[in-house]
C-alpha cells in the first residue's frame, strides 16, 4: 500500500495550505505570482496522474485508485488548471487571490477524492469539501450583488441536497449495515431482494448527485449560479464540478443497481430525456451567453444521463467520454465569455450585463483568437465531428442504438432519436452566437486579448479537436474505467 | 470519291458556323461569305455523291457512339434528292441575304445561325438512325428558334420564338416517346423472339428498325409510328400543332424561306417518308387494307391542307399567307403518304418527296419575292401595297411563275392519253400526282374523304395565292411609298429559283423510279395493297387544273376588277370571317388558356402554394419552429429566481421518483 | 421496533426541515431547516449503528456533524456579504438571477 | 504515387488554411486558385490512370486511425466516384475565378470555398463510413458561413434552416450506420467500419423490419441531400439567399453527395432490403414526383435563381428515377445525370449571378430586354438554359435519354409522366429567357454592363465541358457504365410489382 498513489491529492492540500500561508506573508501585488504556483501544481499532478499506472487502495478501502479515478482526477485536473490559467488575468490584483487559488485547489482536491471515494464517509467529505469550497468562489465577488445571489442559491440548493445524500446515506447504511461501497455491494448481491428502503435510499443518492450533475429536476441553481459567478468559476463548476456528480454517481448508483438488478432505466430515460430537451428549449429564448452556456450544460448532463439508461460498457465508457469533452468545451467556452466580459468592461467600466449577446457581434474581428475558439467549442457542443463532442456522442448514441437493436426495443429507439433531435435543435442557438460573432459587424477596435486567456482557450482547443482527430486513447482509457464501474 | 467525303456535307457548314460566330464581325459583310463557300461544298458533295451513286448506289457509314448507339452516314436516293434540294436552296437563299440583311448591323449572328440550321438540316437527313436523326432534328429546332427570335428586342419576336420551340416541342417529346419505345421493343424481341442484330449495325439505325418493325407486336408499332407522325405534326405545322408556323413569321424573310418553306417544314414529311416501312407494316383495325397509321397521316393531312387554305383566304400579312399556304402544302404532302402509300406503295413516297421538292422550290421562291417586296415598301400588309408590277418586274414575275406553281397550273396531254408528255409548272405535276393519288385510294377503298379536301383546297389556294399577287401588284398603289426594284444579289436567286419552279416538274417520272427503288435498296419490301387498273375519265383528270383556273379567274374578278365589293363579307360583323381572321381562335385556346392560364396559372401557382405555405410555412416553420421557441419561452418562465421555488421543486422532484419506485417495486 | 420509532422520529425532522425551506422567507430560518435535515440524518445514522452493531455509523455522524458545522459558517458568510449590498436576506427579493 | 487521393485532399485542406491566413484578397484568391489547381491536375491524373474496365476500386488508401472501434482512413475511386471527384476539381476552381473580384473578407471566403473541396472530395473517395460521415458533416459548415456571411436579406433564416435541416438528416443516416456497424461486429466479433464490409454484412440481418428500417434511414438521408420531394424545402431558400459561389457549389457538388449515397450505399442494400419491390416503386414515385413537382414550380417562380433552384430539384429527380429503375443502362444514365446537372447548373446560377450584380435584380419581371447590353452573357446563359432543357448535342440529353429509355423497361408508366415533364421543362426556360432576357430594354434599370471577363470565361469553360461531355460521353460514361453493370449483378434480383 504505497502511498505515492496519493501523491497528486497530497500535493494539491499541501500546496493550497502554502498558498494561503504565503499570502499573509507577500504584499497584495506580489499575490499576483500565486496564480503560477498553483498551476505549476496542477500541472505537477496531472503529469503524475498521467503517468502513474498502479491501482490501490487506502485507509481501509475508503479510497482506490483505478481507471475510473484516474480518468476523472485527469477531467478535474485539468478544469482547476484551465480555470487557474484563465484567473491569473481575471483576478489580477485581487487582494484575495491567495484564498482563491487556495479555494480551487481545494475545490479540485474535494472532487479527486470523490473520484476516488470507496467508502460513504469519504465521498460524502470529498462532496462537501468540494462543495463547499465552490460556494465561496461563486461568491467571490463581494461586491456584485448577481455573484453573492448565485453563491446564496448555490449554498441552500447544495445544502439541502447534500441533506438528502446524507440521509440516502444513512439509509443505505442502515440497510446494509457498512459504509464501505464494496461491502454494501457485496451485501445487496448476496440479498437482491428489493425491499423497498434500499430503493428508496437510492433515489435520495440520486437526488444528491443529481443536483451536482444538474439533472432535472434537481437542476434548478445551475443557470442562476453559472450565471451569477464569475466566469472562470462558473468554468470550474459547470465543467469540474458537474463531472463529480457523475463519478459518485458511476461509482456508487450503477454498482448498486446493477447489483440490485432494481433496472431504473425508465426512471433514468425519462429523466435524461426530460433533462437534454429541457435545456436545449429554454437554451434557444436566451440573450445571456453565460446563462445559454448553463442550460446546455443541463442539456449535456441530459446526454450523459443516457449512459445510466443502458448501462452497457459502451454506453458508460461514452458517457466518460462525453463528461471528458464537455469538461474541455464547457470550461473553454465559459473562459472565453470572461475574455469577452474583460473586452466589454475595458470598453467601458460598468457596462452591465456583459455576457449579452450583443457584445459577441463581430468577434471574430474584435478577438480573433477567442471567436475561433468559441467557435470550436460550440460545434463541438453540438456535435460536429471532427471533435471531442462529437466522439463522446458518437459512442454514446451507438451504444444506445445496438441496444434498441439487439433488444429490439422501441422505447431506446425513441430515445435515441430524442436525444439526436435535441442535438440538431442545439445547432439553432450555438450557430446564433456564431453568427454573431462571424457575420455581424463589430461593435469595437480589435482588441489584444491576454495572454492568460489565450493559454487556457488554446489549451481547450487543443484537447477538443484533439481527442477528435486522435480519440483511440481517451477511448481505451473510458473503456477500462467503464469496466471498474460495472465490476468487471 | 464524293462517298468517301460525305461527312463534310455537315461538317464545312458546322466549320463556318464556328468561324463565323468568332470571326464574323472582322469579316466584310458579317462573313457571309464563310457559309456561302461552306455550303456550295456541301452542295457540291451532294452533287457529286448523287452522280457516283446513280442510280442504285448507297453510301453507308457508321461509328460507334454512346451505350450500343451509334452514328452514322446513310445516303439513298431518298436522302441523295434531299441534300441536293437543302443544300442548293439554302445555297441561293444565303446569297440573297446578303443582300436583304446588308443593313443589319448582326448579320454575323445571322450567318452564323443560319450556316448552323443548314449543317443540322442535312444531319437530319443523311443520318442513318433515328437518334441522330431525332438529335439534328432538335438541333433544327433549336436555329428556328433563335432565328424567329433573331430580332429578340422585339416582344413578338421573342415571343414566337418561344411559342415555336414549345409546341415543336410538344411533337418532339412524342418523337422522344417513339424512339423509347421502339428501343424496348427491339431489345425484348432481341430477348423473346431472338431478333439478332448483326455486327457492324446498331440498334436504332433505320435498318434495324425495319427488319424489326415485322417482329414487333403490331399495336405497339402503330403506337410507334404514329408517335413518330406525332413529332412529324409539330415539324411540319400540321394540325393541331400548326399554330406556330405562322407566328414564325416574326423572322427575317430569308429565314421564312429557308427554314418555315422549304427545310425545316419538311422534315415531318421526311421522318415519316424515312419510316415509311414502318407505318405500311402497322395492322389495319380501323379500315380494311389500309394501315392505320397511313390512314390517320391521309386525315390529319387532308384536313390540314383545307383548314390552313381557309385562313390563308383571310390573312392580310403576305408572310401569313405563304404561310398558310406553307402549312397546307405540308398537309398536301402528308396526304399523299397516307393515300398514295395505302394503294401505291413505295411509289407514296416518291409522290410526296417529289411535292416536297417542287414546293420547296415554287414557295422559297414566294418568300423570297415577299421579301423583296418588303424590302421595297417596307410593310408586310397586302392592303398597303399594290400597283408594284411596273416597279419591280423581276419580282412580280417571278412571283407570277411561283403562283402558278403553288396553283398546280399546266395541261396534262397524257393524262387525256394524247401522244404528248403533259405541260406544266412544277406544281402541276407534283400536286396532280397527289390528287390522282387520292382519288385512286378512294376508288379503290371506297373513301372519298382525302379526295374531296384536296380538290377543295386546291380551289382554296390558287384564290388566297392570286388574291395576294393581284393585291401586291396590280391594281393602283395604296401607299406612296417610292419602291423600288431590289439589287441583282436579290433578283439572281429569283430567277434561278423561278427557272426551277417552271421546270422542275419535267424530271417527274425520272424522279419517282430513283426514288422508289430507295426502300429495295435497303432491301426492306414494301406491302402493296394493289387495286384493279385504274382508268380515270378525261373530266376527273382535268379537276385540278379546272379548279386551280377557276380559283384564279374568281380572285382576278374580286381583286382585280372589282366586280364584287367585299367589303360586306370582310366586315368584322361576319362571323365566319372573324373566326378565319383569328385563326379559329387557336392562339388563344393554345397560348392563353392552356399555356398561361391553366399550366401557370392554375397548376404552377397551386403548387407554389402547397410548396412555400403548407409544406414549409406550416410544417416546417410554424409546427416545429415556432412550437419549440413557444416552449422555451414557456418553460424558462418556470425559473423563477426565488430559492425556495427552487428547494420545492427539488423535493416534489424526489417525491415524485420515490412514487415512481414505490409503483414500480412496492415494498414497505 | 425500537428503530421504527428513530426512523419516524428523523422522518419527522426530516419534514419538518424541508417545509421549512419551502416555507420560509428569512435566510437565516432556511439554514436551520437545512441544519435539522442534516440532524434528522445524523440521528439515522446513530440509530442505525446501534442497531447495526458496529461504530461506523457513529463516525459518520460525527464527521457530519462537523461539516455541517462548516456549511453553517459558510452559509452565514454569504448571507452576511449579501446584507451589505443588498440590505436584507428576505429571499423573496433576492432573484435578480432568473428566467 | 500510391497516396495521390490522400494528397489531394490534403492539399486543398492545406491551401484552405493558407488562405485564411493570407492578408489581401489578391493572395487569397491566388492561393486559392493555385491550391484548387493543384487539386485539379491530381484529379484529371487520377481520371487519365484509371481504368474504366474494372468495377474495383483503385488507387485505394488505408492508413489506421481509431483501432479500437476499427476506423481506418481508406480512400479510393471507382465508376462511381471517379467522375464526381474530377466535377468537385473541375467546378471549384472555375468557382474561385468566377468569384475572383470578391472583395468581402476576401479570405475566408476563398477559404471556405476549399474547404468545400475538402469536403466533397472526402465524401467522394472516403470508404470507411465513420470518415465518410465525418467528411458528410464538415461539408455543412462551410456553407452555413458562405450563405449566412455573404447571403441576402434573409440568409440567417435560411443559412440555420440548411444547417439544421440537413444535420437531422444525416444524423438518422448515422444511426443506420451504427446499426449495420454493429450487426457486422456480432457477425464477426471485430469492429470495423469499412464501408463495402458493412453493406456486405447487412443481408445476414435476420428481421426484415430492421433491415427495412435501415434503409430507409439511410434513404432519408441520402434524399434530403439530393433533395427529393417532399424534403426540399431547404433547398430553395438556400439557394436564393446565397452567394453566387455558394449556390454553384451546392447545386453542382453538395446535392451530388445525395446521389452519390443513391448509388454507393442504396442500390446494394436495395436486393437484401425487407421488400425491395415496394422500396423501388417509394423510390421511383419520389423520382418523378420530384421532376414534375419541380418543373411545376420552377414555372411558378418570379425569382430566376429560385426558378434555377426549382429545376435542380426537377432534374435530380431523374437521378433518384434511373437508380429506382434498376437497369444497368438506367443507373449509368443516373450518374451521368449527376455529372452532367453538376456542370449545367454552374453555368445557370452563374448567369443569375452576373444578373443580379449588373441589373440589381433578379425578379423576372423587373428585368426584361438585358439582351441588348449583355450579349456575352445572353449567349452563354442562352446555351447554359438549352442544355438544362435537354437539348441534344449537350450532356444533359444523353443522362436523361439514358434514364428515360431504360427506365422504361421496368417503371413505363413512370417514364410516361416524367415525359410530360419535359415540354414544361423548356416551357418555363424559354419563357424566362423571354422575360428577363430578350423583348424590349426595361429602362428602369439604368445602364447595365455585361459580365466581367473573369465570370464569362469561366461560364465558357463550363459551356464547353458540357458540349464535350453532350458529344463524346464515353471517357465518363464508360466507367459508370462498368459499375453500374456490377452494380446490376446484384440487383439482378430485385422484381418489381
Amino acid at each position: 500500500m504505497n502511498y505515492v498513489l496519493l501523491a497528486p491529492e497530497i500535493l494539491l492540500t499541501v500546496l493550497a495550505l502554502i498558498v494561503i500561508f504565503i499570502g499573509l506573508l507577500v504584499s497584495d501585488r506580489s499575490k499576483n505570482m500565486l496564480g503560477y504556483i498553483s498551476a505549476a501544481g496542477l500541472v505537477a499532478s496531472l503529469v503524475y496522474v498521467l503517468g502513474t499506472k498502479g491501482e490501490g487502495s487506502f485507509f481501509y478501502n475508503a479510497l482506490v485508485i483505478d481507471p475510473l479515478s484516474q480518468f476523472f482526477k485527469l477531467i478535474f485536473i485539468v478544469v482547476s488548471l484551465l480555470a487557474v490559467i484563465a484567473s491569473i488575468k481575471y483576478f489580477e490584483n485581487n487582494r484575495n487571490q491567495d484564498e482563491y487559488y487556495a479555494l480551487i485547489l481545494l475545490a479540485t482536491v474535494g472532487m479527486m477524492v470523490v473520484a476516488s471515494a470507496n467508502d460513504l464517509v469519504s465521498l460524502f467529505v470529498g462532496f462537501e469539501l468540494a462543495s463547499m469550497s465552490t460556494y465561496v468562489l461563486a461568491g467571490f465577488e463581494k461586491k456584485n450583488p448577481a455573484s453573492l445571489e448565485a453563491a446564496l442559491k448555490y449554498f441552500i440548493i447544495g445544502s439541502l441536497s447534500s441533506a438528502l445524500m446524507l440521509f440516502g446515506m444513512s439509509l443505505v447504511y442502515g440497510v446494509t449495515g457498512s459504509t464501505n461501497i464494496t461491502a454494501i455491494i457485496e451485501f445487496f448481491k448476496a440479498n437482491p431482494a428489493v425491499s423497498g428502503l434500499d430503493v428508496i435510499a437510492m433515489v435520495f443518492l440520486v437526488a444528491g448527485f443529481g443536483f451536482k450533475m444538474a439533472l432535472v429536476p434537481f437542476h434548478m441553481w445551475a443557470p442562476d449560479t453559472y450565471e451569477g459567478s464569475p466566469s472562470v468559476v462558473s468554468a470550474l463548476l459547470a465543467a469540474g464540478s458537474k463531472k463529480m456528480g457523475f463519478v459518485a454517481a458511476f461509482r456508487v448508483l450503477v454498482l448498486a443497481l446493477v447489483a440490485l438488478r432494481a433496472d431504473l432505466w425508465v426512471t433514468f430515460g425519462i429523466l435524461a430525456v426530460i433533462t437534454m430537451t429541457y435545456g436545449n428549449i429554454v437554451a434557444i429564448s436566451q440573450r445571456s451567453i453565460k446563462r445559454m452556456l448553463a442550460y446546455s450544460s443541463i442539456a449535456q448532463a441530459g446526454y450523459i444521463a443516457l449512459a445510466f439508461v443502458v448501462t452497457t460498457q459502451m454506453s458508460i465508457a461514452g458517457g466518460i467520454l462525453l463528461a471528458l469533452g464537455h469538461a474541455l468545451m464547457k470550461g473553454g467556452a465559459f473562459i472565453a465569455v470572461a475574455v469577452v466580459g474583460y473586452m466589454v468592461l475595458s470598453d467601458n467600466k460598468n457596462a452591465k450585463n456583459i455576457d449579452d449577446i450583443e457584445n459577441f457581434a463581430g468577434l471574430g474581428k474584435r478577438a480573433p483568437i477567442t471567436a475561433f475558439a468559441l467557435f470550436v467549442f460550440f460545434l463541438a457542443l453540438a456535435g460536429i465531428p471532427p471533435s471531442a463532442g462529437f466522439i463522446g456522442k458518437f459512442v454514446l448514441f451507438y451504444s444506445i442504438t445496438i441496444e434498441a437493436v439487439r433488444q429490439a426495443s422501441t422505447w431506446f429507439l425513441i430515445v435515441v432519436i430524442i436525444a439526436i433531435l435535441n442535438s440538431a435543435l442545439s445547432i439553432y442557438y450555438y450557430a446564433r452566437v456564431i453568427r454573431y460573432m462571424y457575420v455581424l459587424p463589430p461593435a469595437g477596435e480589435k482588441i489584444k486579448e491576454p495572454a492568460p486567456y489565450v493559454i487556457a482557450i488554446v489549451l481547450a482547443v487543443i484537447g477538443t479537436i484533439g481527442i477528435g482527430l486522435y480519440p483511440q486513447p481517451f477511448i481505451e482509457m473510458a473503456m477500462n474505467a467503464a469496466n471498474v464501474v460495472l465490476g468487471v | 470519291m464524293f462517298g468517301e467525303i460525305s461527312a463534310l456535307i455537315v461538317l464545312l457548314p458546322v466549320l463556318a458556323f464556328v468561324l463565323t460566330l468568332f470571326l464574323g464581325k472582322k469579316l466584310p459583310s458579317g462573313g457571309a461569305y464563310l457559309p456561302i463557300a461552306a455550303i456550295a461544298g456541301s452542295f457540291i458533295i451532294s452533287l457529286g455523291t448523287f452522280l457516283e451513286i446513280y442510280p442504285d448506289g448507297m453510301v453507308q457509314q457508321s461509328w460507334p457512339w454512346f451505350a450500343g448507339m451509334n452514328i452514322g452516314i446513310l445516303i439513298d436516293p431518298l436522302a441523295v434528292v434531299m441534300l441536293m434540294m437543302v443544300s442548293f436552296v439554302s445555297l441561293l437563299i444565303h446569297i440573297y441575304a446578303v443582300g436583304y440583311m446588308a443593313h443589319d448591323p448582326a448579320k454575323p449572328r445571322y450567318f452564323a445561325e443560319t450556316s448552323l440550321f443548314t449543317a443540322a438540316m442535312l444531319s437530319v437527313v443523311l443520318s442513318d438512325n433515328i437518334l441522330q436523326f431525332f438529335i439534328s432534328w432538335e438541333l433544327v429546332g433549336l436555329c428556328s428558334f433563335l432565328l424567329i427570335g433573331f430580332w429578340y428586342h422585339k416582344p413578338s419576336a421573342a415571343a414566337a420564338a418561344k411559342k415555336a420551340f414549345l409546341v415543336t416541342r410538344v411533337g418532339d417529346v412524342l418523337f422522344l416517346a417513339g424512339i423509347v419505345l421502339l428501343y424496348v421493343n427491339i431489345s425484348e424481341i432481341i430477348t423473346t423472339r431472338a431478333f439478332s442484330i448483326e455486327p457492324g449495325n446498331f440498334i436504332l439505325q433505320f435498318s434495324t428498325m425495319f427488319e424489326a418493325a415485322k417482329l414487333i407486336d403490331p399495336t405497339q408499332l402503330t403506337l410507334i409510328t404514329l408517335l413518330f407522325f406525332g413529332g412529324a405534326v409539330g415539324k411540319s405545322g400540321q394540325f393541331p400543332l400548326h399554330g406556330w408556323l405562322p407566328d414564325a413569321m416574326e423572322g427575317p424573310t430569308t429565314v421564312s424561306a429557308l427554314i418555315h418553306a422549304a427545310t425545316m417544314v419538311t422534315a415531318g414529311v421526311y421522318l415519316v417518308a424515312r419510316t415509311f416501312p414502318m407505318f405500311v407494316a402497322t395492322p389495319d383495325t380501323i379500315s380494311p387494307g389500309v394501315p392505320d397509321a397511313l390512314l390517320i397521316v391521309a386525315y390529319v393531312g387532308g384536313f390540314t391542307a383545307l383548314f390552313a387554305a381557309t385562313m390563308g383566304l383571310v390573312m392580310n400579312d403576305i408572310k401569313r399567307v405563304l404561310a398558310y399556304s406553307t402549312v397546307s402544302q405540308l398537309g398536301y404532302m402528308m396526304l399523299a403518304l397516307g393515300t398514295a402509300g395505302a394503294v401505291l406503295g413505295a411509289k407514296a413516297v416518291g409522290i410526296s418527296m417529289f411535292h416536297l421538292i417542287a414546293h420547296a422550290f415554287f414557295k422559297a421562291l414566294l418568300f423570297l419575292c415577299a421579301g423583296s417586296v418588303i424590302h421595297a415598301v417596307g410593310t408586310n400588309d397586302i392592303r398597303e401595297m399594290g400597283g408594284l408590277f411596273g416597279k419591280m418586274k423581276i419580282t412580280a414575275i417571278t412571283m407570277l411563275i411561283a403562283a402558278l406553281a403553288l396553283a398546280g397550273i399546266g395541261f396534262p396531254f397524257a393524262g387525256l392519253g394524247m401522244p404528248i408528255m403533259n405541260i406544266g409548272t412544277a406544281g402541276f405535276f407534283s400536286k396532280d400526282a397527289i390528287i390522282e393519288g387520292a382519288l385512286e385510294y378512294g376508288e379503290v377503298k371506297g373513301d372519298m374523304i382525302p379526295y374531296g379536301m384536296a380538290i377543295l383546297a386546291a380551289l382554296l389556294t390558287s384564290i388566297y395565292i392570286f388574291r395576294l399577287w393581284f393585291m401586291t401588284f396590280t391594281g393602283k398603289p395604296r401607299s406612296e411609298r417610292h419602291a423600288h426594284e431590289s439589287p441583282g444579289v436579290m433578283t439572281r436567286p429569283l430567277m434561278i429559283l423561278a427557272i426551277f419552279a417552271l421546270l422542275f416538274g419535267f424530271s417527274q417520272l425520272g424522279f419517282y423510279g430513283y426514288v422508289e427503288k430507295n426502300f429495295e435498296l435497303m432491301n426492306v419490301e414494301i406491302a402493296v395493297h394493289e387495286g384493279e387498273a385504274f382508268h380515270p375519265s378525261p373530266i376527273i383528270v382535268m379537276l385540278p387544273v379546272i379548279v386551280g383556273v377557276l380559283g384564279i379567274l374568281i380572285s382576278y374578278a374580286i381583286y382585280n376588277r372589282r366586280m364584287l365589293d367585299m367589303s360586306k363579307l370582310v366586315s368584322s360583323g361576319n362571323p365566319i370571317y372573324k373566326l378565319l381572321l383569328n385563326r379559329y381562335y387557336e392562339p388563344k385556346l393554345g397560348a392563353d388558356i392552356i399555356g398561361v392560364k391553366l399550366t401557370h396559372g392554375v397548376v404552377a401557382q397551386s403548387g407554389e402554394f402547397i410548396d412555400r405555405k403548407i409544406i414549409d410555412g406550416l410544417v416546417i416553420d410554424n409546427i416545429i419552429g415556432k412550437t419549440v421557441f413557444m416552449l422555451g419561452e414557456i418553460v424558462r418562465k418556470l425559473q423563477t429566481g426565488v430559492v425556495q421555488n427552487y428547494a420545492s421543486v427539488t423535493l416534489l422532484g424526489l417525491g415524485l421518483l420515490i412514487i415512481l419506485l414505490k409503483i414500480k417495486f412496492g415494498g414497505i | 421496533m425500537t428503530l421504527y420509532l428513530y426512523l419516524i422520529i428523523s422522518a419527522i425532522i426530516f419534514t419538518i426541515g424541508a417545509y421549512g425551506i419551502i416555507t420560509q422567507r428569512s435566510g437565516i430560518k432556511i439554514l436551520m431547516c437545512i441544519e435539522l435535515m442534516l440532524t434528522a440524518a445524523n440521528l439515522n445514522l446513530v440509530a442505525f449503528s446501534s442497531f447495526n452493531g458496529n461504530a461506523a455509523g457513529q463516525v459518520f455522524a460525527l464527521f457530519s456533524i462537523a461539516i455541517a458545522a462548516a456549511e453553517a459558517g459558510i452559509g452565514f458568510a454569504i448571507l452576511v456579504a449579501l446584507f451589505r449590498v443588498r440590505d436584507t436576506i428576505n429571499l423573496d427579493n433576492i432573484n435578480i438571477l432568473r428566467w | 504515387m500510391a497516396a495521390l487521393i490522400s494528397l489531394m485532399i490534403l492539399i486543398s485542406l492545406i491551401g484552405a488554411i493558407i488562405t485564411f491566413l493570407t492578408r489581401t484578397r489578391e493572395q487569397a484568391r491566388a492561393v486559392a486558385l493555385l491550391a484548387s489547381g493543384i487539386s485539379f491536375v491530381i484529379s484529371l491524373i487520377l481520371f487519365l490512370r484509371f481504368d474504366s474496365s474494372i468495377p474495383t476500386i483503385q488507387f485505394a488508401e488505408s492508413y489506421p486511425w481509431i483501432v479500437s472501434l476499427g476506423i481506418s482512413l481508406k480512400f479510393g475511386v471507382d465508376g462511381i466516384g471517379m467522375p464526381l471527384v474530377l466535377l468537385s476539381n473541375i467546378v471549384i476552381p472555375l468557382t474561385v475565378i468566377f468569384a475572383w473580384g470578391e472583395t468581402k473578407q476576401a479570405n475566408q471566403f476563398y477559404g471556405l470555398i476549399l474547404l468545400e473541396l475538402v469536403g466533397v472530395l472526402g465524401v467522394f473517395t472516403s470508404l470507411d463510413f465513420f470518415v465518410f460521415y465525418i467528411f458528410w458533416e464538415i461539408v455543412l459548415i462551410p456553407m452555413y458561413f458562405l450563405i449566412s456571411i455573404w447571403g441576402g436579406p434573409r440568409k440567417d433564416y435560411s443559412a440555420i434552416k440548411f444547417f439544421i435541416y440537413t444535420h437531422v438528416a444525416s444524423l438518422v443516416m448515422l444511426l443506420a450506420i451504427f446499426s449495420l456497424y454493429f450487426n457486422a461486429w456480432q457477425i464477426s466479433g471485430t469492429p470495423n467500419f469499412d464501408m463495402f464490409y458493412l453493406l456486405k454484412n447487412y443481408s445476414v440481418i435476420e428481421s426484415s423490419m430492421l433491415k427495412d428500417a435501415i434503409f430507409l434511414a439511410l434513404l432519408f438521408g441520402f434524399l434530403v441531400k439530393m433533395p427529393a420531394v417532399p424534403f426540399h424545402t431547404w433547398l430553395p431558400d438556400a439557394h436564393v439567399e446565397a452567394p453566387t459561389a455558394g449556390s454553384v457549389i451546392l447545386a453542382a457538388l453538395l446535392l451530388k453527395m445525395g446521389g452519390y449515397g443513391l448509388f454507393r450505399v442504396i442500390l446494394p442494400l436495395l436486393p437484401f432490403s425487407g421488400s425491395p419491390g415496394e422500396l423501388v416503386i417509394v423510390m421511383a414515385i419520389i423520382g418523378v414526383v420530384s421532376i414534375l413537382y419541380g418543373t411545376f414550380l420552377a414555372l411558378a417562380q418570379r425569382d430566376l435563381k429560385k426558378m434555377v433552384a426549382y429545376s435542380s430539384i426537377s432534374h435530380m429527380g431523374y437521378v433518384t428515377l434511373g437508380a429506382a429503375a434498376i437497369v444497368p443502362l438506367s443507373i449509368s444514365g443516373a450518374m451521368y445525370q449527376q455529372f452532367s446537372h453538376g456542370l449545367i447548373t454552374c453555368v445557370l446560377f452563374m448567369s443569375c449571378g452576373v444578373i443580379q450584380h449588373s441589373a440589381g435584380t433578379r425578379i423576372i419581371g423587373d428585368l426584361g430586354g438585358i439582351a441588348k447590353y449583355m450579349p456575352k452573357l445572353t449567349f452563354l446563359m442562352l446555351a447554359g438554359f438549352l442544355a438544362s432543357l435537354g437539348l441534344p448535342g449537350m450532356s444533359g440529353f444523353i443522362a436523361e435519354f439514358l434514364v428515360l429509355v431504360n427506365s422504361y423497361f421496368t417503371l413505363p408508366n413512370f417514364v410516361i409522366l416524367a415525359l410530360f415533364g419535359i415540354v414544361f421543362t423548356a416551357g418555363y426556360h424559354l419563357w424566362a429567357m423571354q422575360r428577363a432576357v430578350f423583348g424590349t430594354y426595361n429602362e428602369k434599370l439604368g445602364h447595365i454592363h455585361d459580365g466581367a471577363n473573369y465570370e464569362m470565361f469561366s461560364m465558357a469553360v463550363i459551356i464547353l465541358f458540357v458540349i464535350y461531355f453532350g458529344l463524346n460521353p464515353n471517357p465518363v460514361l464508360t466507367m459508370m457504365t462498368t459499375n453500374s453493370e456490377q452494380l446490376y449483378t446484384v440487383l439482378k434480383g430485385v422484381v418489381i410489382p
